[in-house]
């Protein structure tokens, strides 16, 4: 077991480097291909006209930040059972673009709000969620920064993501019934029936965010590898190569 | 040389689960009671700040009774949230500063149930307060009476769930420098939502008329998924914490 | 009793020390010395289950242990640099607690023989505030006394004792080494123990 | 062309969404190469520590 430990980072790093690449190329061109189908080839919606083309983006943004908590804790987890390093890493590595993507939701959510319920801000079910589940990030974030030592940063935002992840359905449960009793069912802004087409650029605009958050923190991941070995025979052999490429 | 069994030792094998528990429990519970006892003032001024805190809102807005009945659940509800998170930091800090935290994790009793023990003591010293305070201060707010012991069973059942929640977050930043009271804040309160919704909808519930029975059931268990979760949460965040 | 194969620490950043191996039998006191920050703190804190090694295996009686692990809260005592006394609390009071908290039932007269025993008879109601370090350092040697362990972790012992106080340790440690316990201490103060039981290490 | 862009009246609020995650995502791209090229060049120069796993001092037996 111990031997495992020394060698994931050092083995994984050139594997994170080829991979990296070819995600970020199939998510720019999935997003293109995204962009043109919600942009241009997807017709208006029968109510809310253009408004609704913010689903290409909004959707995908919400779903990715959910998905990235749940993938970050499970990292943080599989980190305070087995004490390898690199799990940490990875779950330090996926924080920042998770809470990106929270961020993203809640703006496009805001400005697809506005021409439909005609508020930037609703206190809607999921976006109230939305905006805690950014306060769970940016608390695993604070945390992580206001803890010098790499190692019980790693154990201590393994526990907060995991209490996180057991409370945000808890949350979502909680804010969806305080918002039916208090605000009555508001008006589901994606029910409009999704034409086939529209279903089709959602999808490949999930993708492409999914590629684009799987590159960013292969890289990330990486630069973290980097900083924290930096003592190590490994980044030192690593560092002179670098420097003749 | 001695034989490898030292017989002047009484071989102590390793306690089985639940036995030290009740031990560790009640060595905690009486032990910071006592402390807490021994610094009353302390103790003082965190009631007075929620005192304090509830009386804030009405100055911030015409005195109406029909305002002030609709907001006075909810003043009293996050005035109760600041409070407990006032006077987590007291949960650990100090015993983590002396080295009493270091012999608790390292003691033979189940680290669990020392910091159940300490939580209780906290929610002791605290959390009923703030309960017991409620019918005070609830006459600022000219909520009926009805709605009032809704209140204060809503409070009775979610404090607990505050001190516990709380004591993850008082340990994960122990001994941190950077803003220790602002980081704990940020971590904690997210997750105290469901709490503060349930708890201030119970009493909306009940002024309407209807029974606020689901509103307490949920309460009641979060309170059980608390009791079962954040003792070992809290401890493992301890252990960390002192690595 | 406790065996120590190739640990090493890490510190932040920096790895503070490795391949360190060694065993520590019934009878024996290993002192180990070394200058300030080379480790001796880190070490002794893995010795006790309180902190993880960077790497490298702990055995206790032949059996490979983790850090907190419930064998090494009932068999060691760790006393750190911190006397773990509440300021609030009297002598007499954090004795008993601190002595309830390792497992062990004593009466009130055991306890103030404790006391007596280590030059604090006088001092049993004052809130340890009051108390100077030396007297501090005391209650944890009553503790010592009333909680025996087979291994004793003591981090820098002899600091803020006085002659008497050195005095009072090392006769403990060597009357603890006869009944066949083991000492590890961290020190830069020479302890004379009787020569054949002491063994001492040094970070280099 | 243009009315491509006029997004049927509702230009405001479509180009501000798109625009905003275009704004971020580029951000982030921009903050993990710089991060990353900091991290190699703090590598190269490193006197943290002699090896990961074999540095720091020994334990010796002093007679």
């Amino acid at each position: 077991m111990g031997r495992f430990k020394y060698a994931a980072p050092a083995q994984f790093y050139p594997l994170a480097g080829k991979m990296a690449p070819w995600f970020a190329a199939a998510a720019a061109i999935l997003a293109v291909i995204g962009l043109v189908i919600g942009l241009y080839l997807a017709p208006i919606d029968v109510t809310q006209k253009d408004s609704y083309r913010i689903i290409f983006i909004h959707v995908p943004a919400a779903w990715m930040s959910m998905f990235l908590y749940v993938v970050m804790a499970f990292w943080g987890a599989l980190a305070l059972a087995m004490n390898t390093r690199l799990s940490a890493m990875m779950a330090q590595s996926i924080a920042p673009t998770g809470a990106l993507m929270t961020a993203l939701a809640l703006w496009t959510g805001a400005f697809w709000g506005k021409p439909t319920w005609g508020t930037y801000w609703a206190w809607d079910a999921r976006m109230t969620t939305e905006l805690i589940l950014l306060f769970l990030y940016l608390g695993i974030i604070a945390l992580r920064n206001a803890i010098d030592d790499p190692r019980r940063a790693d154990k201590a935002c393994g526990v907060l993501a995991l209490v996180g992840v057991v409370n945000v359905p808890i949350i979502y449960m909680s804010v969806k019934w305080w918002n039916t009793l208090h605000q009555g069912a508001t008006i589901k802004a994606g029910n409009a029936s999704i034409a086939a087409i529209m279903l089709a650029g959602m999808l490949v605009m999930v993708f492409a965010f999914w590629f684009y958050s799987i590159a960013v923190t292969l890289v990330r991941l990486r630069t973290i590898m980097l900083e924290r070995e930096a003592g190590t025979a490994w980044v030192a052999r690593l560092a002179e190569t670098e420097k003749e490429r | 040389m001695v034989t490898d069994s030292s017989p002047a030792f009484p071989v102590k094998e390793a306690m089985a689960f639940g036995d030290g528990a009740f031990t560790a429990f009640a060595w905690a519970l009486r032990r910071d009671l006592r402390l807490a006892m021994r610094s009353r003032a302390e103790l003082g001024v965190q009631i007075l700040f929620y005192i304090i805190v509830v009386a804030l809102f009405p100055l911030s807005m015409a005195p109406d009774r029909e305002l002030l009945l609709l907001l006075g659940p909810g003043v009293l509800w996050v005035a109760a949230l600041l409070a407990s998170l006032l006077s987590l930091p007291r949960l650990f800090a100090s015993d983590y500063a002396d080295g009493t935290l270091e012999q608790m994790a390292l003691s033979p009793l189940p680290l669990p149930a020392l910091i159940l023990g300490k939580i209780s003591a906290h929610w002791l010293t605290t959390g009923l307060p703030v309960v017991l305070l409620a019918p005070l201060l609830s006459i600022q707010y000219s909520l009926e009476s009805e709605a009032v012991w809704v209140l204060m069973a809503g409070l009775l059942i979610g404090t607990p769930v505050l001190s516990l929640l709380g004591a993850i977050g008082a340990a994960l930043t122990l001994g941190l420098r950077s803003g220790g009271g602002s980081l704990l804040a940020l971590l904690i309160l997210p997750l105290y939502i469901p709490i503060l919704i349930f708890g201030a909808m119970a009493v909306d519930v009940a002024r309407s008329g209807a029974s606020a029975g689901a509103q307490f059931s949920l309460l009641a268990a979060g309170l059980l998924l608390a009791l079962a979760g954040a003792p070992f949460a809290t401890s493992a965040a301890v252990r960390i914490s002192l690595d | 009793m406790l065996e120590i194969q190739n640990l090493a620490a890490r510190r932040g950043y920096v790895t503070l020390f490795s391949q360190v191996s060694f065993k520590v039998e019934p009878g024996e006191a290993l002192v180990i010395t070394g200058a300030n920050g080379t480790g001796k703190t880190t070490l002794l804190r893995i010795l006790a289950g309180l902190s993880h090694p960077l790497s490298g295996k702990i055995l206790w009686q032949g059996k490979e242990v983790r850090a907190f692990d419930p064998v090494l809260r009932n068999n060691i005592t760790f006393i750190g640099h911190a006397a773990s006394l509440k300021d609030e609390l009297t002598a007499e009071e954090n004795l008993t607690l601190l002595v309830k908290l390792a497992g062990e039932e004593v009466t009130m007269d055991a306890l103030r023989e404790a006391l007596r025993e280590v030059a604090l008879g006088a001092r049993l109601t004052v809130p340890a505030r009051v108390l100077s370090q030396g007297q501090r350092r005391r209650i944890g040697l009553a503790r010592l006394k009333l909680a025996p362990r087979p291994l004793w972790i003591l981090d820098e012992p002899v600091t803020a004792l006085d002659p008497a106080g050195i005095a009072l340790l090392t006769g403990m440690m060597a009357a603890h080494l006869a009944k066949g316990g083991a000492v590890i201490a961290a020190t830069h103060q020479a302890l004379d123990l009787p020569k054949g039981a002491m063994r001492q290490m040094s970070f280099q | 062309m243009s009315e491509f862009f006029a997004m049927g009246g509702y230009a405001l609020f479509i180009w501000m969404a798109y625009g905003m995650v275009a704004l971020l995502i580029a951000l982030e791209i921009i903050a993990v190469r710089a991060r990353s090229k900091r991290a190699l060049h703090l590598a190269r120069h490193s006197d943290a520590g002699v090896d990961g796993n074999g540095g720091g001092a020994q334990l010796k037996e002093a007679e």
